[in-house]
């Protein structure tokens, strides 16, 4: 099971990780867009923390509704939209929630994975933050059916966005910013997959942690 | 990077407070969430065209705001894309009863931002239209990109655009003027510098002495190629070839239909420019290229389109769309009718275009 | 050095054809001698005003030909002084019958020319005046140097001066007025990078990565004073002290004489700015600076004349008066009073200037 | 005697001096003023080679007088009417002259100095031109009082010139451009001091030569 506080605490080190990120992150996006990703990521993280207490002893839903509302209103640019229906969506998918079963975690990544599709339209390969989450969301789905437990399975998926991510070093963008730098975009590693394969390695840290 | 600034956090709103002190006559500066709107607004039985982006691009979008252009415009941060909240509440700010037009460039970023404005204005009863600017030949195709970017044009349609809401266009009306003056311009651009975004603190990529970059978009992007340096009329000849050999481009957008309160997609296909055809020219400076090495530019530009029967009936020279301080210049070709130049020659008052007032 | 230019010999020539060729409606350029003028040249009855000056200061001076400002420009070699022939011309050109009134910028150069020009003039018969502007406060005293550089004000001085031209005034008031123009204006500059003149190939001078130049003026020349780098803030604030803590200003001028055909000399002390004067606040690019940064010193620069109780009526913001592609701004404040005013306001349709109309 | 071949020979080797030491005098003018002596003086010098074929065989003073009125409409800047009115008032000094004896060489110095003085207003020790032609006009004077023959009168003279130039180097300017410096044009040569010595130094040369 995870607790309220436990999506509280991963919000919480996720700012961090972003902010420890934030030259790494924009690095990225300088090779291949506009010098920007880590500076919104951060921006966005920020104002989720002044935020959170707010509405911290409320339900899960709220909490990523509010997280994902509060992205939307700072961040700008293509993240800031794609990550902000990430936590719309996955809030709106556990109204009332109090504590989170496998199902419903599950049930969290992929209605927030869903958002990013229906704003965003990648496909697999774009080189995009969706060529990490949709293998992540596969590997969960799959270490979830084998019976593995919330950590191993995350775990699996964790790996799985890692590999995604790295996979999109050779891709050719085809969305975004990257995509006007045609064949010059190969060779680099998409930003946006990059914070998402963070977002997840920052969930299953925060787990472990307990 | 040596940049007048104070901390780099405030470099968006104290650009804007200057402003605000600078332009009380024609401008009133919104904070949290930014935006810059007219200060006679709303006007009264007028369609409110409202458009934004990233900042470091200016005088555009906040200098255009005035009579005969914007009704408002929503900086984001530097070369990031502003935020709903600010497009929604300065639609609600300027909306004068007869709807908001959003004149969108085309990113990613812009797109996805101002259509859920678009969305929570038309919510709060809202009559609203999206209207996309992707005109950069530099991007040859839609399927296996973002499409366009909205680069010199933008200005072009601001102007025109904001002509014809001046004399009351209604919003399907300007929508469609809007949608054949972005299909009727086209662009390309280059850099001989980078630009330095202050919070990145350094140049965003590295050119030689002796290269210049291709087909750059408006935000520090590279180019489309890399080349070494050549001559003003060498670099026309590029530019202006690429504007003037560039084929038909498709692609499909997306509008707000008010009747089913859903977007439609529409599929776009515009002409290329052919002889016989008169143009507004638009040579535009970077940021860092001074207003003489422009005429170096339009001068030949005018002698290419001479040649190739293109008629240049008006033209605009001068820093307008801007990255920063980047060296470098684009030229825009916009095609013409007696509509668009009727609204083109519409007097204008703004802090940064001004005639017929 | 990398510039959208051709040969370098040819800069100045193809930039004044691009000109001709963009604003054929406002301007013709007459070459060998080279000057600007306006295209409907000469106006019967008015006072001629003509400027002149190197080239690289662009908009200024041939950007400011037009109805109500310029009716002629000399541009020279690139910060080279024109040669009085082409002075000599465009007077002939351009007199409409009620005399010539030079607008002189105070470098030993453009004086010695310029005062050539005008016995030139006066032997054809011409009735001639010429008025030197020299507003920069960055130079201290006129009796160990050539005295004050005209920089800033020059601007403020062509369009005040070509308005009341363009209501008739005569040679005589006409010159008064410009002189109190002048003695109203008080201008500082600072760069952050140097600027590359074409024929040199390489920056004038070197600035290191953290460093400013105060007091420069504007053809590329070291300033006053190098300074660490400082915040936008605090560079106004240096900037704003040195015009409005600038104590009375005396210096000789020669004007001419038109019943004696002699030059004549004439001391004029211009008095400090105190609190309760309404002024004219200029805030310039000197070409590689984006107007947004000028929008964070016009920001400060309002906050600290507020405080010393200079209230500015008037402002301008812009690139108009600049060093080629140097990074860098200039301020100036100008004391105004109703016939100051009357004729900042009126109207004006230049390449580089335009409102009213 | 000094013929007017040797004075046409005079201005078209000057005409090569000034070329080779275009980037010399450019310079020395970016140093303490703006980037541009040696191309004014090679730009006007050019023009005078283009006209002296159409006067060279009219008198003395006319060729200088013509060279005077090019370098006026070709120069611009300060050393334009400063050097043009050097020549205009040497060859109004000369009129109708085939040949110059000692004396009129000194009257077209003289008077061409004359005219400097009247248009720039220098004074001595003001770091300019005026710094090298008052010592080698004194020079030249004094030699000649001495019974000094041409070319040993114009030695000394040059060698004064030379002198001159070099004191220059610890003035302060207080006219032309270089005075916006103040302190700071200290230890630097003034390029105008420095065309006139190579004036003075190249009209010794040309006569050495027969
Ligand atoms: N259409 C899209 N669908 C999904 N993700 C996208 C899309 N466009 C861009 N992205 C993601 O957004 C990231 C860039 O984010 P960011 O730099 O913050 O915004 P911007 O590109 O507006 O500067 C890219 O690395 C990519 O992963
Ligand atoms: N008032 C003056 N009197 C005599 N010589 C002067 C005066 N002002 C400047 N000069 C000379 O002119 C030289 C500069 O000439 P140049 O660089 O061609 O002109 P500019 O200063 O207009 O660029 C100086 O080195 C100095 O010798
Ligand atoms: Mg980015
Ligand atoms: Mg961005
Ligand atoms: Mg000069
Ligand atoms: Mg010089």
């Amino acid at each position: 099971m995870v607790t309220r506080d436990q999506i509280v605490q991963w919000l919480n080190n996720l700012a961090e990780v972003l902010a420890e990120n934030k030259e790494y992150l924009t690095d990225l996006d300088s090779a291949i867009g506009d010098a920007d990703h880590g500076i919104n990521m951060n921006r966005g993280f920020k104002k989720v923390i002044e935020k959170l207490p707010s509405v911290a002893d409320t339900d899960i839903g709220n909490i990523l509704k509010t997280t994902g509302m509060t992205l939307i209103s700072s961040v700008g640019g293509a993240s800031g939209p794609l990550y902000g229906t990430f936590f719309m969506r996955s809030g709106m998918a556990l109204q009332a929630k109090q504590e989170l079963d496998d199902g419903d975690l599950y049930q969290m990544l992929e209605s927030g994975v869903e958002g990013i599709v229906q704003r965003g339209r990648p496909v697999l390969g774009d080189k995009t933050m969706f060529d990490a989450w949709s293998p992540a969301l596969e590997a969960l789905k799959a270490a979830t059916a084998n019976g593995d437990n919330t950590i191993t399975a995350l775990e699996k998926s964790v790996m799985a966005a890692e590999q995604g991510m790295k996979d999109t070093i050779p891709m050719q963008a085809r969305k975004g910013r990257a995509s006007y730098l045609g064949e010059r975009s190969i060779g680099h590693q998409d930003p946006g997959a990059t914070s998402s394969y963070l977002m997840l390695k920052t969930l299953l840290e925060t787990l472990q942690a307990e | 990077m040596k940049k007048l600034i104070n901390a780099i956090d405030d470099v968006v709103k104290e650009q804007l407070e200057g402003m605000a002190v600078a332009h009380p006559d024609l401008i009133k500066v919104h904070f949290e969430p930014n935006f810059v709107y007219r200060a006679d607004a709303p006007v009264s039985g007028k369609v409110a065209v409202i458009s934004g982006g990233g900042s470091g691009h200016e005088p555009m979008h906040g200098g255009f705001v005035g009579m005969g252009m914007l009704d408002a415009a929503c900086p984001g941060e530097v070369f990031t894309s502003p935020t709903p909240d600010q497009m929604y509440e300065a639609a609600k700010m300027v909306d004068g009863g007869a709807g908001v037009l959003y004149l969108v460039k085309n990113y990613t970023g812009d797109v996805l931002n101002f259509e859920t404005a678009a969305e929570l204005a038309f919510a709060e009863g809202v009559k609203v239209q999206s209207i996309l600017i992707d005109d950069d030949t530099a991007v040859k195709d839609s399927l296996y990109t973002a499409g366009r970017r909205g680069v010199g044009t933008t200005v072009l349609v601001e102007k025109i655009v904001g002509g014809a809401a001046e004399a009351k266009y209604p919003l399907d009306k300007l929508s469609d003027l809007a949608r054949k003056a972005n299909m009727y311009g086209r662009s390309i651009g280059i850099a001989l510098t980078s630009c330095t975004v202050p919070a990145a603190g350094k140049p965003t990529f590295d050119l030689g002495p002796n290269e210049f970059e291709f087909g750059i978009g408006i935000h520090g992007e590279p180019g489309r190629e890399r080349f070494d340096m050549k001559t003003a009329d060498e670099i026309t000849e590029m530019m202006a070839a690429a504007i003037i050999d560039d084929g038909p481009y498709t692609r499909t957008v997306r509008e707000w239909d008010n009747d089913s309160g859903e977007w439609v997609e529409k599929k776009l296909t515009d002409d290329p420019l052919k002889s016989g055809d008169e143009v507004i020219a638009f040579v535009n400076s970077m940021g860092g290229t001074p207003v003489s090495e422009l005429y170096a530019i339009y001068r030949k530009l005018a002698e290419i389109c001479k040649g190739k029967g293109l008629k240049i009936v008006r033209n605009l020279i001068g820093p307008y769309i801007t990255s920063l301080d980047m060296a470098g210049c684009s030229i825009t070709l916009m095609k013409t009718d007696a509509e668009i130049l009727k609204f083109w020659d519409a007097p204008v008052k703004t802090p940064g275009l001004r005639w017929g007032v």
